[in-house]
């Protein structure tokens, strides 16, 4: 599903951000992503998404090739990837609804089907009460719930979150994977950056780790 | 969507229904274009004053090239009601009489060339010279009417060298003592109508891209504010047409309203300066009254107005969106 | 700070030191205003393209009621040019020769409330009739000269009722056939005059009130736009007057361009309808060119834009800033 | 320092947020506030700030009756308190420095002594390298440790942190809970809020725990 091989990432200034990046995530894998800050989870995460794009080596996505992707089809690849942000990138002039409503809104969905599959999400999410509710009136944590609420909504194939637990305490943060691995469970692809090692170590998927660019270890998946 | 009423566990992609779902590919399109002008009316309504702004600063810069517009039309007017058209004068020898005068008139009317032709007897010519000049009384000083009567022709055609050709044929009557065509007045009327028009023109043309500026401006900023939620709605897959879209409806909502406070800050105007307007007038004897825009010329004032907002958006909007990606 | 240059260790705060940075209120001010100042140059210079609209838009605004008034002053110079002020016309008894006619016009001339008499010989009524009338050959038809001397005298005083005493007398006078007193022309102008000194001033305040609407406008987005950068502002201490001073810059700055730009939109367009000014004059036989808007008027421009800019800015962002709290 | 008696917030809408609550911290002293996501620990922080106004009770900070702060003193309240936030809240159009230095500018400082303490917090957390950069360009625990010394450059008797290391990996969490520490050690006074509590339960320091808007425990400061 998701395939990296040999991939690079210069910044532009010059530094190197990800070097000769090789792993390959099957459809309906689980896997964590993780690393000590500025290795470059996130830049794996960018590259995925064709928020940047690779400098060497390949990476192919959903069966894409997406050094070959032409401008006008990215969005098409973004359809296919529900992200959660490490900044929650919620837009505050919009109430909960509104901001879990957009993929639905984007693709073109219908009145009835946007309501009955964002009120899904949000029920998953734990904050269907807060429908109504502008983010800015809500927690950090929950702030965090509406992002995954909103990269769900539409059923992607492939699901991205980008440290999901960084602002939520060790029961949300656990509850949250909980989801994640139901999502994982229906046959959606999931990867994650995280650096929060007590609680991956101690979930049964396998574990990337990075180090200046480069994978320098991994654990494969416990069998349960 | 029943079978996903139980609450708890996360749906599984279901691709066939998303492609279900894009089948009808027009009910979208029409669902998404109803949707952002129902946005696009509702952020006018939540917005008010700056909208009202917006819409005044477009109005006011498409009502002046519309005022000078009716002014011209109302000189233009004012011009033909004089004038009509190039005449000719046929000044009489003081033997004829105003019978024989009216005589000759008839026999012009049967030339070729000749579309109208009246007589102004001495009386008239008089009456018409004092009107015209506004010195009553030198006039009267004057005592008795030392004005002949005259011939007013109107050639069939205003090319000049026609009129030329007809006044030479005129001149040859015996009993006209001098042949007069009024190109001078024409002339001057001309030059003076050319002055406006080009005035207009240079006008219309700087107030069109006056709105053009406005709108674009007025949008690259939106769009900058916007910033964040469309670098957002790039990241979860909107494609270009769809962030551009909303742009598009408010520039040509902008221009649509615009034009109609153009519209209706004209007709205020125009109703403040009636008043000065007839006393000028009556100062000339005239029942003169200003005119306005006019049902097609309003129309077209509408549509001028749609048309700008729409181009300036959509050439704020192309430029500046690809500017914003997510990074 | 010599003492803190080890690299490690944080500083502790030194309230003293804090203190003592206070204690130069003005160079903090001054530096202040400066670093704004030249931020607003610095941003002008980095969207370039952005200032331009936004100065074109003020500038064509400010351009408009300017060329107005200039189309005002020189109508006034023409109106001044053909007939001064108040004059009575006194025509002659055909009786009354050139030479008793400067007599009489040396007499008038000693008389309480006349400022200037002149004689207008027959010779020269007939060519300035023909002038005016712009009937040549109608009155060559004529043959004799049927117009009598006139005496032009100008009242001292421009006072309806002083100039009626002072025709009344004058019309007494032995050599007077009729005395008559130009009311009617000089009516005329003074309605004309009027209706366009009505339109400059509504123009006027039209475009001023669109320059502030503009300006106001442009700021509202350019606050809206910073709206994160306020809030973090306003959380790390940021005062009002702080946070309004840099959009007073740009609002000033912004005004006083389009002022400038408005400067020139008025010379580039007296240049393009100085050629054909020129040629409807040369029909009227006369040198008459169009003037510019002189220098004083040109400063006044200048501070008008700038003030209006100031003022626009002034009522976008005491609104806008105070809605933007960190919530 | 500060000092929070029986003070309440009731949020817009009804929410009760915080209930009757009362503390004080000492000057010099340093504390964690904790509590599940949404128990009002951002609340806490925004009530000294005068982000939020108590709705009932007294917050006393620095000596300043907050309830009775006019709106013009507010600034100078603010200035005395160096803010970490959970969201960075960088300005993304302007450098690391230009960053760091805004806390100076608005009190107006000189250019010269701008420079200085700017590139002096700088080294603190480790960026002086990244002095020139733009915050898109660097990795969450980056941008995170911009904030911090923008926290700090001005030297602010009272140094709040909301969730300091949500974005952190566990190295860089300690490294940034020293970090905190040393600036307690040279008098400031020093609150954070945080869940993670395996690392702040490690430090010896004071934890308030909060619980739907109560204080619900507190342990007290450990002697070293
Ligand atoms: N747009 C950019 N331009 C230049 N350098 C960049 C850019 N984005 C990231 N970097 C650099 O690339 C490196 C990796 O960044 P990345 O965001 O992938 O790290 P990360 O593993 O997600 O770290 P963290 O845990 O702190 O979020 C960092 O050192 C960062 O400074
Ligand atoms: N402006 C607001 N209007 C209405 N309710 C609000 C507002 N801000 C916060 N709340 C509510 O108050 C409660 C406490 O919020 P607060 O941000 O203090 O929680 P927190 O302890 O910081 O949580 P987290 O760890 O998730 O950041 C939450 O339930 C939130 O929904
Ligand atoms: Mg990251
Ligand atoms: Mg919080």
């Amino acid at each position: 599903m998701i395939h990296f091989d040999h991939a690079g990432k210069r910044y532009p200034g010059g530094f190197e951000a990800l070097n000769g990046l090789s792993f390959e995530i099957a459809q309906g894998e689980m896997a964590f992503l993780t690393g000590h800050s500025g290795a470059g989870k996130s830049t794996v995460l960018k590259l995925i998404a064709l928020i940047e794009r690779a400098s060497s080596g390949q990476v192919i996505v959903n069966g894409l090739n997406l050094a070959a992707l032409r401008e006008r089809r990215i969005p098409h690849l973004r359809r296919s990837i529900g992200m959660v942000f490490q900044n929650h990138r919620l837009l505050y002039d919009r109430t909960v609804f509104d901001n879990v409503a957009l993929p639905l809104i984007i693709s073109g969905h219908g009145h009835g089907e946007i309501g009955r599959r964002v009120r899904a999400a949000l029920d998953k999410v734990g904050l269907l009460n807060k429908e109504r509710a502008y983010p800015i009136t809500l927690s950090g944590g929950e702030q965090q719930r509406v992002g995954i609420a909103r990269a769900v909504v539409h059923k992607p194939p492939i699901l991205l979150a980008d440290e999901p637990t960084g602002n939520l305490d060790p029961d949300l943060s656990r509850e949250v994977m909980e989801l994640f691995r139901r999502f994982n469970q229906f046959g959606v692809t999931v990867l994650i950056a995280s650096h929060d090692l007590d609680l991956i170590t101690r979930l049964p998927y396998r574990i990337l780790s990075l180090k200046a660019g480069r994978l320098t270890g991994e654990r494969a998946a416990l069998t349960a | 969507m029943k079978r996903h009423r139980t609450p708890a566990p996360p749906e599984a992609p279901r691709r066939g229904a998303e492609r279900r779902a894009g089948v009808n590919r027009f009910s979208a399109w029409l669902r998404n274009h109803l949707r952002v002008f129902f946005n696009t009316l509702g952020q006018l309504y939540r917005a008010p004053l700056h909208a009202l702004l917006t819409v005044a600063v477009i109005g006011i810069a498409l009502a002046l090239p519309a005022a000078l517009y009716v002014l011209l039309q109302n000189t233009q007017r004012l011009a033909d009601h004089w004038e009509g058209t190039a005449q000719i004068s046929l000044f009489l020898k003081p033997s004829v009489s105003d019978d024989e005068a009216e005589k000759l008139a008839a026999r012009v009317r049967g030339l070729a060339g000749i579309k109208q032709a009246r007589v102004l007897s001495r009386a008239q010519a008089l009456e018409e010279f004092r009107a015209l000049s506004g010195l009553d009384q030198a006039l009267a000083a004057l005592g008795e009417n030392p004005l002949p009567a005259l011939l007013i022709v109107t050639p069939a055609s205003e090319e000049p060298a026609d009129a030329e050709a007809v006044l030479e044929t005129l001149a040859a009557l015996p009993e006209v003592e001098t042949a007069e065509l009024d190109l001078g007045w024409l002339k001057r009327l001309r030059a003076l109508l050319d002055l406006m028009r080009r005035a207009v023109w240079l006008l219309g043309a700087l107030l069109c891209s006056a709105v053009l500026l406005i709108m674009g401006n007025t949008l690259r900023l939106a769009i900058q504010n916007r910033h964040e939620e469309i670098e957002l709605m790039r990241l979860i897959g909107a494609t270009d047409t769809f962030l551009r879209r909303p742009f598009l409806y408010f520039g040509l909502m902008y221009g649509l309203l615009g034009a109609l406070f153009a519209l209706i800050l004209l007709g205020l105007t125009l109703g403040l300066l009636a008043a000065p307007a007839k006393t000028l007038a009556a100062l000339y004897n005239s029942s003169f009254e200003i005119n306005g825009l006019g049902l097609n010329a309003s129309l077209g004032l509408l549509a001028l107005g749609a048309l700008l907002g729409l181009a300036g958006a959509w050439l704020a909007v192309s430029r500046q969106l690809k500017q914003i990606q997510p990074g």
